[in-house]
């Protein structure tokens, strides 16, 4: 049992089972965020002090885009981070290990330009839309094109403020993007085409280096109890309560609106299925991204999300 | 102290008062989101005037910091490629193949040396501006007239001696020149330096706005680090005047 | 009086233009040499042979029987164009070569300093850029900081050349009054007959070609007048000396 | 010409083989992937030379373009606020002020004025490198000696002819200094302004090879952004050498 | 003859420092002026004053009638210490007041500079920098951008203090004969009081105070020469003035 467990805060997830007879260490693990949705359970469990209470010492780096986090974590500045399956494999293939412990809640839009007249994802065929090639967007475009049989023009504009004024001047066709940011645009005039999340697609992923696994089980399901316990604390409360914290962390303030009209709850932290694994190394190997195909077993450790 | 005063405030204001006028012409003409009213981002500069003193102190140091190294590094190295032909003909092409390299693309070594703190970010600006400086002072040294070298010659002066009665004095000018084009790039760092790690500076500030598509807030940070600019550039003007009584 | 410069078979050229071919000459300690010679000629260069800023393409040149290799630490300079920089007061200047001589204490540099600057009549000006300063006051400054210390070889370039007939003499009095007190051997260059006749133990008059003729001067060894007839004969002599030069080249 | 040549490809050499040696320490000392072996690189870079020199032509006549533009609009606003107090009062402190604000966070502003092609690009590195130029410049012109103005106006002088024979002679050395500058910073920008909506450009080049974590590409593409400084410099001490032949 | 230039109570300070108390002159047209004075006390200033280059504090001053207001386009300027640009070879720097003036041919222009040069007896410098050129040398190309074009007043401050004896008088009788090839009026400052007596129809003696005494040269009015006893007795006359001035200040 866990030794420091002295928490009186949410009971009901107050599942003190903890199969292992460790307790955590209390060493810094460092974790890398984006100002995207998939962070904020991470956010909320440091700032409401779940991480504390169980015992884990969690520090966050935040990162404006995923090539300085991934800068970061090759300097191995970072234990973990918030990122995805490709990354995760092109990361390992460069000889950096890394396993992916589970997914993030996380939903990518697909928009087309206000005065495009595109309603309609299928009307993208040929139209420019604008993503960053190599990764998670590329890859959900990709999965939404063979899913309507169309072909599209990459346009690459990597910065995020880039893309979206693009978009709405009209500049390129469509765009992916996540929350708040999809929300926003939409907000001025841009037409929401589809989303991941309804399609079932699922690349996002927390993950960790082969080191913290090995060394700091425990810290890893104390982590995952706390980051649940922040789920189930979005999912009760009205995101206004803690608009403070999302200010702090560089949150739109219509994110706050978002959170609270969002149709389905969090999610607590669960698994990237195998078929949709293999999809997307497949995918990614087709790019050139990595040099050989790696098998689930070999990326995947979802050991401490299974309390 | 006052007459100081008065030299320094009053040129602040024309150039804030000018870019105002441009700014509100841009966004007439313009009309776009993305150009936000003056007026609009004053009341929300002002409104929000404790969050953003504490990242202009945050990013203030850090630039305060890189400049002051540079100086220290890029000074000495620089007046010696000047100074020494062997070391102009070694340094100077390296120099030339070194400087347009976007020291940005190393900031993975950056972070593997420096960690992910302040001290990476120091450096990245370091790194940034020091050649820069090199070579505005290797060629403000060359630009001494070479007759000056030969009076101190005929005083059969020591080299430290050369040093303090001609090459630092003839290259100040310069210097003050080249520091202000130092702390214009590095205040332009900013963007970069602080988009990691770090939830302090005016870079991550105005980053971060652009992120969240927040106009305002972003070119309320852009004043920021224009008054952060012309404090500089006022401040260095006036030292300027004070170091250099014969011009 | 023992040698003290000796210049062998010394040849000097610059952008392909011979200026000294194969030139002889011993100089004594103590004396004085005024150097004349037509403008362009090669005063100045001759000057900068013997301070070793330059180095002749042939020949051997000796200062107290040491080889010139480079610049010696008792030998002073003034130059033509006087080198004064812009970022230093007249006071400033002239105490520079003290300060870096030695570790003397600030009050006596200064003293040093001001009584030499009331001596060329510039104490007024101390505190004044070059760029303040009329030319006769530059000129002044640039003297003072070239007589500061205590050089046993003093060459001066045209050292009057921006000054008053008063002022003139007020100097060429002080110059005197250093070299009697001091040992040294002084070379100047000079267009003023009058001054060379009047200052110079030897005259060196360059001609063209680098042709280089020495006279005694007879009439500084007699008298030290100008008021005298002989003085105004040995000024008519050095002029025919020099116009004969001019004609025959 | 072969002289020309000569003093022209010697220290490139040099600069190159310094490089090379101090990329080779820095991999053998900080055995980071992130620091790819020399050789690795130049492997990489001749077997991909075709596409690279395609990448390189791109990007230099962004650089070219901006350069010109940056000359043709710096040189004569540079001068004109060094010449006249009035514009020195109302327009350098606009430029302290605007001067470090980091151009970038306008790209959206750029891309809706010049859209997503090469204009936008070329005037977003114009932008970077003009108010750095038109300080250098005024810096020069304020370096003058002012009597050289005298000797001008005891000539009865027109402005043109001040400009003709003082001025512009005055400060070439000064302009080539700062070009040297320009180009530094125009080349390292290709980093931000090739990175969107192009294929082609060895800022691009760079980019997508660090996005991609391929390190042995990047390097590449860093040699190959080198190579084109080295050349751009080699051309400028070239020509500051034929065209102030005073010095 | 007719007054040319007018100084009517003209008061000049710099820097806290007053150089010109009310000082009131006529200058008559097609003279000869030649000011001398100690060093320090004005005389450059007396020049940029007439030249335009500064203004009185109080006073007015005119040339040919009309107040001096700028620089005049027919007053041309020899500089105390040259002005001679870095950047300019003797050649272009002398050719430049004509290409500045008028849009003459370029063979013309190059005649007419080569021709100049040569009377100077620098043609063998043309192509020279100015850090390539001797003191003199420089002088007289600076001299040389002077007489170029064709003044109505001349200006000289020092023209001939680098030269020797004798470029100086191959130069003074080239300027004599400009002076009567040309309707000008001419003022000049020298530290040669020779030469203020074979030059000029007047002297201007500045004392210190910027007190200054006029004194009709009549040794000029009755023979050009030198070699006269009446010459040297009207120097001997011009200084003791000079010494009177200096004793009494
Ligand atoms: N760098 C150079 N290139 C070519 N010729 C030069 C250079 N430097 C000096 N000269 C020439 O060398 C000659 C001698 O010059 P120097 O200065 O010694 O003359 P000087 O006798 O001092 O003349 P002055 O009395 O006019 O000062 C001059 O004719 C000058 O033009
Ligand atoms: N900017 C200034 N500040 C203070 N004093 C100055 C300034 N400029 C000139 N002076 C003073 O004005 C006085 C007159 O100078 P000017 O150059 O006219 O003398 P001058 O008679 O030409 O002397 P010289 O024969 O030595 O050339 C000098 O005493 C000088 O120190
Ligand atoms: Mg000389
Ligand atoms: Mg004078």
């Amino acid at each position: 049992a866990c030794g420091s467990n002295n928490d009186t805060s949410e009971e009901e997830n107050n599942t003190d089972d903890a199969s292992e007879n460790l307790s955590p260490t209390g060493e810094t693990i460092t974790i890398g965020t984006l100002p995207a949705e998939g962070s904020l359970p991470i956010i909320l469990a440091l700032e409401k002090g779940y991480f504390e209470d169980l015992g884990v010492n969690v520090e966050i780096k935040t990162f404006t885009s995923p090539n300085d986090r991934n800068v970061a974590l090759q300097a191995g500045e970072l234990d973990g981070t918030i990122g995805d399956v490709m990354t995760t494999a092109a990361f390992v293939d460069r000889g950096i290990a890394l396993k992916i412990t589970s997914d993030i809640n996380e939903d990518f839009k697909i928009l087309s330009s206000p005065d495009s007249g595109i309603t309609s994802m299928n009307e993208l065929a040929g139209q420019d839309v604008s993503l960053v090639p190599n990764f998670i967007l590329e890859y959900i475009m990709d999965e939404f094109a063979a899913e309507g049989d169309f072909t599209y023009t990459i346009v690459e504009i990597p910065s995020f403020a880039g893309r979206a004024e693009a978009l709405l001047e009209n500049q390129i066709d469509g765009v992916i993007f996540t929350e708040p940011q999809a929300g926003l645009l939409v907000q001025q005039g841009a037409h929401l085409l589809g989303s991941s999340k309804e399609a079932g697609i699922k690349g996002g992923t927390l993950l960790f280096t082969e080191e913290t696994i090995t060394d700091y089980p425990a810290d890893l399901t104390a982590f995952y109890q706390a980051y649940n316990q922040a789920v189930d604390y979005m999912n009760k409360t009205d995101a206004t309560e803690y608009s403070d914290i999302l200010t702090t962390y560089q949150f739109p303030e219509a994110m706050s609106t978002y959170l609270n009209n969002k149709p389905d709850p969090y999610e607590h932290a669960g698994v990237i299925d195998e078929d949709q694994f293999n999809r997307i190394i497949e995918w990614t190997e087709s790019k050139g991204q990595i040099t050989s195909s790696y098998t689930y077993d070999q990326l995947t450790d979802f050991s401490f999300i299974n309390k | 102290m006052s007459k100081l005063k008065r030299s320094f405030h009053q040129p602040l204001l024309i150039g804030f008062v000018l870019m105002i006028v441009i700014w509100y012409v841009l966004h007439l003409v313009i009309a776009t989101r993305t150009i936000p009213a003056p007026v609009e981002t004053f009341d929300y500069f002002f409104r929000h005037l404790n969050p953003l003193i504490i990242h202009m102190g945050a990013s203030l140091l850090r630039v305060l910091v890189a400049v002051i190294l540079a100086l220290l590094i890029g000074l000495p190295i620089g007046i010696a490629i000047g100074r020494r032909k062997v070391l102009d003909k070694l340094l100077s092409p390296l120099l030339y193949v070194i400087y347009p390299i976007p020291k940005v693309a190393f900031l993975p070594v950056f972070m593997l040396l420096f960690g992910l703190g302040n001290v990476s970010k120091v450096m990245l600006m370091l790194f940034i501006i020091v050649f820069q400086l090199m070579l505005s002072v290797r060629d403000g040294v060359k630009d001494i007239p070479p007759h000056y070298f030969k009076v101190m010659q005929s005083f059969s002066a020591k080299r430290q001696h050369q040093y303090r009665y001609v090459v630092l004095p003839a290259i100040l000018p310069r210097v003050f020149s080249s520091l202000r084009i130092s702390i214009g790039i590095s205040l332009a760092t900013l963007f970069f330096a602080e988009n990691y790690a770090t939830t302090y500076g005016v870079g991550y500030f105005i980053l971060s706005a652009w992120m969240k598509m927040n106009y305002v807030e972003m070119f309320s940070g852009i004043m920021a680090l224009s008054l952060l600019g012309s404090v500089f550039f006022g401040f260095i003007d006036v030292l300027e005047k004070k170091l250099t009584p014969w011009l | 009086m023992k040698p003290f410069i000796t210049l062998d078979n010394v040849t000097y050229q610059v952008g392909g233009h011979v200026i000294f071919d194969q030139l002889n000459m011993t100089l004594d300690e103590g004396k004085i040499y005024a150097v004349i010679g037509p403008s362009g000629v090669g005063k100045t260069t001759l000057l900068h042979l013997l301070a070793g800023f330059i180095k002749p393409a042939k020949g051997h040149m000796t200062i107290a029987g040491d080889e010139i290799r480079d610049v010696r630490e008792k030998t002073s300079f003034l130059f033509q164009d006087l080198g004064l920089f812009p970022w230093q007061t007249a006071a400033e200047a002239v105490a520079m070569p003290l300060k870096m001589s030695k570790d003397r204490s600030k009050t006596d540099t200064d003293e040093t300093v001001d009584h030499l600057l009331s001596s060329l009549n510039i104490l007024n000006c101390k505190n004044y850029y070059p760029h303040q300063l009329s030319g006769g006051q530059k000129q002044r400054v640039a003297l003072a900081r070239t007589l500061i210390t205590q050089p046993d070889l003093l060459l001066m370039d045209e050292p009057t050349s921006a000054l008053d007939a008063m002022t003139k003499e007020t100097i060429q009095q002080l110059f005197l009054d250093l070299q009697s007190e001091r040992l040294m051997t002084s070379i100047f260059v000079t267009h003023d007959i009058e001054e060379a006749v009047f200052l110079g133990d030897d005259i060196i008059i360059l001609h063209p070609q680098g042709h280089c003729q020495f006279l005694m001067n007879k009439e500084k060894q007699e008298s030290l007048s100008r008021e005298t007839k002989a003085f105004y004969d040995q000024c008519f002599y050095v002029r025919e000396q020099l116009k004969l030069g001019a004609s025959k080249a």
